[in-house]
């Protein structure tokens, strides 16, 4: 697959990023620099592309505007590849996500498993599908079996969530698993883990649903640094060793 | 005998920042007594007025108000500042009409009246309004009751507000320069009220410009400059023949 | 000087023709219609809009972001009031009291004070009297109840210099003849004063309350769900940010438009015995 | 009638004592002193505000934030006096235009705004003379741009509202004099009518214009790195809500009090004249 | 033969709502002449200055101003309202002056002299400021140049505003109740004022209650009741053997 000859003149991919999901991506608080798994890949598959990356942080209320209105070329922001994002976007999967439970360390013992859950209050980011993936768990293995309903609270993000979880106002919480290693080392004892995930998800790198022949190329140089070993490099280095993907797939995501 | 004065300055003294406004004022107004202030503009006369009302605080001397002490309260040999509720009840004692009259412009002329004995002298609203409206009527406004002051003219907003200063029956009227923000052929029907009320035996302290109605009805006429009294005595006598220069020289100026 | 001027009284006024104000009215139509062309052709899709205008969540949001914006500005405006008050006191304890409040709320943000009430739970995990009777901070600082504690109180301090300005605004006047009847300070505040204050203090209040209405919003943050609060969650499933943006904006403007009459009704009651009013 | 009244020329006054006051004063310092405890024994964790108080990216936001509230309340001002004197013209299409100005920006969320500025290119890919002389929108649409529009132009609204209420303060006796000498409206306006006005615009303007240090926060949605931005970009990596936000307060309360004297500064200068002022 | 008249009323109607304030007022008045206008409150006088200052529009009739229509152009036997830089410009050949002074209270006196010369007619600002110093020695203000309004008595308020009048060399002064808001020892030094300026052959236009200064000033003076002009003569005829019935009942209330 070709570049296009637009962004080879220009040498550059301008790339969206919301720098609030570590270690994905989050700016470092000692030196104010974007950094995390994502980061380093986009700028390993510019490399294999012999372009730059050009990272642009933004919102989520702007991020979709900016791939229509030709803002940025791509967005790669640990964005879940779902099928109601796809009308103007296409995705090129890169990372699986679990989606886990845990809760506060000192009332791990109350919760052995994912099913002692039910009937309790647990929130997650509204920012995510996250709600709705509580919910599908609530219905199958909670009301399903006849216990009573998960209570579903949207926090407004996932560090929210946490300090919500800290007060007590919620019994547990649901993250990414990608994202629960840094967490948990951030704020060591505090947190503890409920059950395996509930459920993977794909994460992809969103461009335009018209630039085909940016999308192939870049999914082409993923592919080169899978096979090449970087990715699996990049992986180990932000603990994500269990969160990578064999194969590159594209809109692949449920 | 003479009867003992219901208004007793002694030894009056009031300071602006630096400015002396008062010196060593003092004067007695018997009951039934009507007495004019007159004197150029910025002689102490409002001021005066004012410390009589406790608007403004005096720096020294007293005043009493029908054998109260105004402002204080006397222990072992020491004066204490009276709380802010007993100087308001204090202040009922005298009933003040301003310059620029201060009607209240969002209740009617009636409203106007009845407002302080029904609010602060909690007296039964039905009878107030019944005295408000003689009130109205012997100051010749028995139709305008209804009316906001805005809708008045200035004679007729200086009449009301001297109907509300005698619905609280003071004890002691006071006048600042009452007519002085009418229109010529409005001045007239405000004295003619003032007139009546003194005929009626109320005590009254007027400071005016109106020299024609200290002649016709103040017992006695006192001239003030740089806050000072210097002069005091009959209206024929300080009117007529001043003993003082200097009011001599005021009179010319605003007979012109 | 000139000759003896002409006899003009058989003359007709010529009518104004205003040639300038049809052309401004035909070039703003004009632009108007541009505009709208473009909004309607660019990349919004409009049936998003309809489909949610009324959606049921959009709909509760809008009754909840209407309850709060009374609430919190009753609280606000009850607050602003005694601190205006106590501004304006002889007791500097009062006076310094009521400075502090407006200086600490007016500085800082309201998404931290609507933080902060949320989860005092991290400060204080129980209130109430210790070893008698308490109860979990979380279960009395719902939502709702933090809500309308940061956003009363903040506005009352927002409130306070309003109501200040109103008060300074009445006449010395009024006041010292409100003294000579006999009236104590706060009684002729509220019998004297205030009423006439309310002249001044109505407009700048319009512009406050209007701007409850979408501060509200910033109430999102703490799970409490006023309208923008529900188009975002259907906006983060679905991704439709602008169309869901102007879902919200319709409501919000449908609130201000019928605000804005209220304004003037009220106006008109408090400029009672003034020239314009009756 | 009493008898004759005692002479108390030789006694003296007895110094005030205000009990009240100081047990006030006692009350209030306790509670603060709980206040203070509660907080620093609570779920906070003091060191992180102080390491990140003077972080690099605070203080790029800090500035940010004070430059943008500058220039966005310059464009609001030169809008909201321009919007108060159309609505006061005798042309009523002016007056038109001006009251739909303002109902519509004072009636949408600022963030919607915001939003269609950044994202303009939705509507008009290409901005300029087609054909002629054009560039991409998005080029000038920068975050800067955007925020400066959408903030400037919503604070126009609301700042009219306020101008209007100062106009209108300004005794009718002015403008007459000013016809007198042969003023046209518009040169009385300038010359006499608002610099008196501006007494009474100052005050509420202060209250917008601190409001405004806060509403640049909403920028942040089209990548405005205002302080807040900066203060979420660093909880978002290290979970220290509370802390962080703390410090964007910290500065937040160290503009508007900077900001507060600025305030009376300007009351002084324009009160010139009035028994306040010189 | 009589000098034209440099300012002619003829038929002047106006209505405010459905109140008619004048009917067919017609006056002239020559260069060099002093009209006195006197009336009861609300007779109009004040209304109808403010109609030959183009404060307020005439409801029909015409006024001349040394020779030029006010208001309107004459194209084609049709009357067409001139725009409003044009009507400002017809402002500066009379000058008014308020009851109420109306001084800018931002500028001082001499700045409040020299906007309209300066800003109004772009004269040099050098030769307007001698100009204006020249005024206010005329009108005994010399040392009062940089007081703010605020600062000065009510007389010399109105003194500054004669002079600010005056400094846009109107040919016409219009003058509505000058004296009516003083304090009677200063209305003297505004009167001495304006009979100096009689004296010095300005064209005057006086609203005024203050009939010594009429009969002593004025070449004529005019009686307004309810709208209309009653009675027009002489000040020794008007004020000393008045025809009407009415202005004898006005004259009477007056003076008391
Ligand atoms: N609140 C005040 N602060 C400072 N100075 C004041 C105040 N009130 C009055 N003065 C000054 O005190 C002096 C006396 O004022 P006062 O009003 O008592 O005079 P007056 O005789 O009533 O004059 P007028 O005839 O003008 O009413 C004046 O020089 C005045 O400027
Ligand atoms: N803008 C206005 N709108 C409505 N009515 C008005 C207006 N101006 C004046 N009037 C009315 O017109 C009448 C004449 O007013 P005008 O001010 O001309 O009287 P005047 O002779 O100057 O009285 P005064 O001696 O009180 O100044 C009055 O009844 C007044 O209420
Ligand atoms: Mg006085
Ligand atoms: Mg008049």
């Amino acid at each position: 697959a070709e570049i296009p000859a637009e962004i080879k003149a220009r040498g550059t991919i301008t790339v969206a990023v919301i720098p609030n999901y570590p270690p994905l991506e989050f700016k470092d608080p000692a030196t104010g620099q974007l950094s995390g798994f994502d980061i380093a890949l986009g700028n390993a598959l510019a490399e294999k592309l012999g372009l730059k990356m050009q990272w642009q942080e933004t919102s989520f209320e702007a991020m979709l505007p900016a791939l229509k209105t030709g803002r940025v070329d791509i967005i790669l922001s640990g964005m879940s590849d779902l099928p109601t994002r796809r009308d103007g976007a296409s995705f090129i999967d890169y990372l699986r996500s679990g989606t886990q439970f845990f809760t506060q360390a000192s009332r791990a013992s109350e919760f052995p498993n994912r099913e002692a859950l039910c009937g309790q209050k647990v929130g997650a980011s509204r920012r995510t599908s996250l709600p709705g993936v509580i919910k599908d768990f609530s219905d199958t293995a909670c009301v399903g079996t006849g216990k009573p309903a998960i209570v579903v609270v949207g926090t407004e993000g996932s560090a929210d969530a946490r300090t919500q979880l800290r007060q007590g106002r919620i019994d547990a919480a649901m993250q990414g698993d990608e994202t629960l290693p840094y967490i948990m080392a951030q704020e060591p004892n505090t947190y503890a883990l409920v059950g395996e995930p509930t459920r993977w998800t794909l994460m992809g790198l969103a461009t335009n649903k018209e630039a085909t022949g940016l999308r192939d190329a870049l999914a082409d140089a993923l592919r080169g640094l899978i096979a090449d070993g970087t990715y699996a490099k990049l992986l180990a280095a932000w603990t994500l060793s269990r969160n990578g993907i064999q194969e590159v797939t594209i809109d692949a995501g449920q | 005998m003479k009867p003992a004065p219901i208004v007793s300055i002694v030894g009056l003294e009031k300071y602006f920042g630096a400015f002396q406004v008062l010196h060593h004022v003092s004067l007695d107004v018997r009951p039934g007594e009507v007495v004019c202030i007159i004197g150029a503009s910025g002689s102490g006369k409002t001021t005066l007025l004012r410390c009589v009302n406790q608007l403004v605080e005096q720096d020294a001397g007293a005043i009493w108000v029908d054998g109260e002490l105004n402002g204080f309260s006397i222990h072992n040999g020491r004066l204490h500042r009276l709380p802010e509720a007993a100087i308001a009840r204090q202040r009922l004692a005298t009933g003040m009409v301003f310059q620029r009259f201060n009607l209240f412009p969002h209740m009617t002329a009636l409203e106007n009246i009845i407002e302080g004995p029904v609010q602060v002298q909690r007296r039964e609203r039905r009878a107030v309004e019944q005295e408000a409206r003689d009130l109205l009527a012997r100051v010749g406004l028995a139709d305008k009751a209804g009316h906001y002051p805005a809708q008045l003219s200035g004679g007729q907003q200086q009449r009301v507000a001297i109907a509300r200063a005698l619905c609280m029956k003071p004890k002691v009227m006071l006048f600042d320069e009452p007519t002085s923000a009418l229109d010529p052929e409005l001045v007239g029907e405000v004295l003619a009220v003032m007139k009546e009320l003194a005929a009626s035996g109320m005590t009254m302290i007027v400071v005016t410009h109106e020299l024609g109605f200290a002649r016709e009805v103040a017992g006695r006429v006192v001239f003030m400059d740089q806050g000072r009294i210097i002069e005091e005595g009959s209206a024929e006598q300080v009117l007529g023949q001043p003993r003082e220069a200097r009011t001599q020289a005021f009179l010319s100026a605003v007979l012109g | 000087m000139t000759g003896p001027l002409p006899d003009i009284s058989g003359y007709s006024i010529a009518p104004q023709r205003h040639w300038g104000r049809w052309i401004a009215v035909a070039v703003i139509l004009l632009l108007l219609a541009a505009l709208a062309r473009a909004f309607a052709v660019g990349m919004i899709e409009w049936q998003f809009v309809g489909t949610f205008l009324t959606a049921p969540v959009i709909l509760t949001g809008l009754l909840n972001t209407i309850v709060m914006t009374f609430a919190a500005m009753g609280v606000g405006i009850v607050l602003g009031v005694i601190t205006a008050i106590m501004r304006m006191s002889p007791n500097p304890v009062l006076r310094g009291v009521a400075m502090g409040y407006v200086w600490l709320f007016r500085g800082t943000p309201v998404i931290l004070q609507l933080l902060l009430w949320f989860n005092l739970a991290l400060i204080f995990p129980r209130l109430g009297i210790s070893g008698w009777w308490t109860v979990r901070t979380v279960e009395v600082m719902t939502p709702v109840v933090a809500a309308l504690l940061g956003l009363g109180i903040n506005q009352g301090a927002y409130t306070s210099e309003v109501v200040r300005a109103g008060l300074l605004a009445v006449d010395t006047g009024q006041y010292e003849a409100a003294k000579a009847i006999g009236m104590t300070r706060l009684l002729a505040l509220r019998r004297i004063v205030l009423p006439q204050a309310m002249r001044v203090i109505i407009p700048p209040l319009g512009n406050e309350f209007i701007g409850m209405v979408k501060l509200t919003s910033l109430a999102s943050v703490i799970q409490f769900t006023e309208i923008l609060h529900s188009a975002q969650n259907i906006y983060y499933a679905n991704s439709r940010v602008i169309e869901l943006l102007i879902v919200a904006a319709i409501w919000y403007l449908a609130i201000v438009s019928l605000l804005t009459p209220l304004q003037m009704l009220l106006e008109r009651r408090f400029a009672r015995g003034t020239a314009g009013g009756r």
